[in-house]
């Protein structure tokens, strides 16, 4: 699919108006930034990438949203969108769950991939939605594993934008072995010499963040995304109390070593095609060896 | 073995009763001195009879308290029987060395070898000073030091699985647990040199798969392996903790389960009554087991055994492809839902 | 710049008094719009002049101050002149990001490059915020983690040298600044792409080295590069540390000397006066000095390059082999000394 | 030299000589501890490898001492031995104190390098005596890049034992050089899969132990021995006055992850064999690729 084609399309109108129905006062043309409750012109909010133009506070953005805002116009070819997720624990409510998230996102899981085109540069891509809470099943990692495997035949280099809670519970340990298997297809791109770019958006935690999320050559973040190991929940059960207040934040991550800058969200895209330039770019330092 | 002894668990009490039985008739064998070898024969065919009933109505979560026993044999309790000549090796040459993690090199029959694992404490001393089994991010940096020592010298790799979980606390979260555990399955999945990883207790999600990928992973019969703890599932995804006996069910994380989910390759049988009522004959069947993949794994050339590796990891996993079913169209608009199964 | 300036060197202050008087009558011109351009032209050919005389009468102490000056251009204000699109890139992803080593990729002219150096402070918040340009294990590894992007890229690195010395701290210490300076030496020696080091300011022993590997080592005309600083040498060897001008000149730390002792390959002029006296003509010169290199390393195939900065590093040294003056004995028992010199 | 002619040789009989002076009691047969003040009967300390036997305090050992507790009897053949110090920069004083040096020592210079065999394995070994403060001028350098480029040529491993106060000063930059030098040569033993033991000893710090000491496959100390980066008057320089207590000892560093193992002077030997026997025995796991 492209991004045309999905706001265009029933769901992508209904998603839409849904987030309205979220965001927006009773008019639907104001919308309070839940962060400073600032009230925003909705279509002020929309030019400035749902970015709130007061506080900086960054909206979650769909999968067909962030593709829209990443790559080069109209060049976006959606892959494996025929990966579907079944039921292989028979877990309680998964599929009645699956079904209310196909319904909500128009996505048969919250992995996008596709090819694509930014700043001129042919690229694997990878978006995620809020889909059973950005989750990692086996339709997940499947879509990871084939994109890397294809950019790595292609030789292409990936772009990654991550939004996940972590593995996802009702593929049990499945969804486990979808962490090595994403990193091994990691592996494998990466000894090819072709380039990987993270950008870690809110949140990014537990499994994913544990997989591929952490082993791109450059990794970026949006502005105060929520990104670590142990989910909110999981922190919680484990009863960690004491912890600085920037605790698992873009800020805390990036003092900490792991990350190569923040990058409010006007500056991916530019960011991403130096980065592109660097690693593809024509000039190359020796054609010997 | 007496019955209120807190290492007793509930499904155990009758068989710790005639443990019991047994011990008292011997102890007075030995202080009267009278034959009485018949009637322990007897009771001894009792209690195996009480243990194969008992186990073979476990449930799922008892496999959790067998997995987490308290007298279940440690990671080091298999090293001593397993290995000679162990060498342990300490530290991530970065920032210290984890006691959760341990590893060193070592012989194994003919054989040298690599070996890492985790460890858990026995009492409650041992138990802080191995941070219960879980390694921060410089134990998995070790752990991956010393595999590239194994690749280095073309030695196989044996890694012990036995952690609830990675440590997830301040600091951790600090030195990067996430990278720490993501960078060594990338690099464990081109590691030059044969890996085999055994799961001997708890294989506690992502602090599990950070040394477990493996060209052969066995699981002890009454190990678990699991995304995540049932009690942690049930808090967050029913809200209601006190459901973490169907929890333990709904994530089939029995060794059973996970054979047939294709996720380890063989379960090694525990002695009657689970590892501990026998660790080293536990442990022997460990070493034989290792032996017997080793064996297999040397017979194949490096790169032929990394692409194996690639290709076992990455076909777990359950999904459907419906772009298969019918011809494929590049804007697929609204995908059509089909039932069956297929495994990648 | 007024003579009681704290910036201003004693042997700069006669420098000093002429500008000072060259700006006066530039401000006088323009409040009274009387044209004194030849008096002022006149000026600055006896400042000029000035310049040149003390300059050529400069001691290493001298040259210790120079490269030390508090308004000398730092690594970054290089950086500004040199590079476009400078992209930085943080952190070691192992423990933090040190702001003592600061990196990441840029362009330099058509070229694609990887940056790294040492920035010091200006201010004492900044100085304190780059803890006085002496980086930490942190630092090291951050700049050995930008290196081996280079590497996989294929793109060459260029690294500015302005440290004092690693940071010694009991963090450092524990942390291994010992092992990341000598990984990082190592690493280099080995590293499949181009590499160019100019030592802009202070090469301080084992925390310049540490990302000076290189196979083109520039070196600014002011610039100091030392075993140790003369002060702590005094202390250590003579017990005196009010010797540290003697011991400037014994330890033969000057540009003019490591070019002379082969540790160097060449020595970028500064212009008159001073890179701080007009750091922006400093900075174009080390940027055509680094282009005419980078064309020259751009033409040897890797592996060449790589053998060839194996054999630079490995000639560096003076010593005599006294077995080569006469047939070799399996057991020299009372070797002869021999005085003349033989570079290896 | 081999061990034994060295300690039959007129200098070997003057330094214990003079050890004995240090150390001993006026009657020479008794040895006063300098931690423990135990009077230790001299014979006794010999043979239990010049450690305390109460309080465990490791002396200091010359490097034949060393070598001949080492190596299997008779099988070290000293190479480089004709290497010999002078006084590139013309230096104050150096020549008078490598003098002083070599009459001490019996020595050329404060590293000596050799072939030997360990439990039947043949290996490149280097060993450091104190001559001038043990520290690494171009001859030292040399000795070790030497050293590993004749085991990397002969496929042989590299056990060094190492005491340093770190590069030495009168040699100026080009003994910041021997930094860079020898691990340059580390790097290419270590590409040839050939396996680099090192024992630290007391002390090992600054230029040796930031480079070719800290580079070690198999990294191993003596107990209480002071390994750092600073050396300890730069260190004072340096105003460091809060320090842990156990501050660049082998203990600080095992806590601090850079070593793998403290082993008593007794266990070495056995542990270089066993590490070995691991790097080098010849059952090996694959025969193939
Ligand atoms: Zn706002
Ligand atoms: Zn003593």
């Amino acid at each position: 699919m492209s991004a045309a084609a999905w706001f265009k399309s029933r769901v992508g109108a209904d998603r839409q108006a849904v987030r309205q129905s979220v965001d927006a006062l009773p008019d639907g043309l104001w919308t309070k930034c839940p962060k400073c409750n600032e009230i925003l012109f909705s279509k002020e909010l929309e030019k400035n990438l749902r970015v709130c133009s007061k506080c900086g506070y960054h909206y979650r953005l769909t999968a067909w949203e962030r593709i829209q805002i990443t790559v080069d116009e109209g060049t976006f070819k959606e892959i494996e969108a025929g990966l579907v997720t079944v039921n292989p624990l028979n877990f309680p409510d998964y599929e009645a769950k699956i079904e209310r998230d196909k319904l909500k996102t128009g996505l048969n899981d919250g992995m996008v991939v596709g090819l694509a085109e930014i700043g001129g540069h042919p690229v694997g891509l990878g978006v995620t939605d809020w889909f059973m809470g950005g989750s990692m099943g086996s339709v997940y990692g499947e879509k990871v594993a084939r994109l890397f495997e294809l950019a790595t035949s292609r030789k292409l280099p990936v772009v990654m934008f991550t939004m996940s809670g972590g593995a996802r519970m009702q593929e049990g340990i499945l969804s486990l072995m979808q962490m090595a298997k994403t990193a091994a297809a990691v592996a494998r791109h990466s000894k090819a010499h072709l380039p990987y770019i993270v950008v870690l958006t809110d949140p990014t935690t537990a499994g994913v963040h544990a997989s591929f999320a952490s082993l791109g050559d450059f990794i970026f973040a949006e502005p105060g995304a929520l990104i670590g190991f142990a989910g909110a929940r999981v922190a919680a059960q484990a009863g960690l109390i004491e912890r600085p207040a920037n605790f698992q934040t873009a800020e805390f991550q990036l003092e900490h070593g792991m990350i190569d800058r923040i990058l409010p969200r006007r500056e991916i895209k530019p960011t991403i095609i130096k980065v592109l330039d660097f690693c593809m770019g024509k000039e190359v330092t020796s054609d010997a060896e | 073995m007496p019955s209120k002894d807190w290492t007793v668990l509930d499904f155990e009490k009758p068989i710790a009763e005639l443990d019991e039985q047994i011990a008292q008739i011997r102890r007075l064998t030995q202080e009267q001195g009278i034959d009485r070898s018949e009637e322990i024969a007897a009771l001894e065919r009792d209690r195996d009879r009480a243990i194969e009933e008992i186990f073979s109505k476990l449930t799922p979560w008892d496999r959790v308290l067998l997995a987490r026993h308290p007298k279940r044999p440690y990671t080091l309790d298999y090293v001593r029987v397993i290995f000679d000549d162990y060498v342990e090796l300490h530290g991530d040459r970065l920032y210290g060395d984890d006691h959760a993690m341990v590893g060193g090199i070592a012989t194994l029959e003919n054989r040298h070898v690599v070996f890492v694992g985790q460890q858990k404490g026995r009492d409650l001393k041992e138990r802080q000073y191995r941070n219960f089994g879980m390694a921060k991010p410089d134990g998995y940096r070790k752990a991956l030091r010393l595999m590239k020592l194994a690749e280095k010298f073309r030695r196989p790799v044996i890694t012990f699985v036995d952690t609830p979980a990675a440590d997830c606390s301040v600091d951790a979260e600090a030195r990067g647990i996430s990278e720490s555990i993501a960078r060594n399955m990338m690099d464990m999945s081109i590691l030059g040199t044969p890996i085999i990883s055994v799961i001997l207790g708890e294989g506690g999600s992502g602090g599990a798969i950070g040394i477990a990928v493996a060209d052969r992973v066995l699981m002890m019969e009454n190990a678990i392996y699991s995304v995540i703890p049932p009690e942690g599932c049930a808090a967050i995804l029913w809200r209601d903790p006190s459901k973490y006996k169907e929890m333990a069910a709904a994530l089939r994380i029995t060794s059973a389960d996970a054979l047939e989910l294709g996720v380890v390759d063989e379960v090694i049988k525990e002695p009657l009554g689970g590892a501990h009522r026998s660790p080293e004959a536990a442990a022997q069947s460990v070493k034989s087991a290792i032996l017997r993949h080793l064996e297999e794994l040397e017979k194949i050339p490096i790169q032929k055994l990394v692409d194996a590796r690639y290709k076992k990891f990455r076909s777990m996993g359950v999904f459907e492809d419906i772009s298969k079913k019918k011809p494929h169209k590049e804007e697929l608009s609204e995908p059509e839902a089909q039932e069956d199964q297929c495994e990648a």
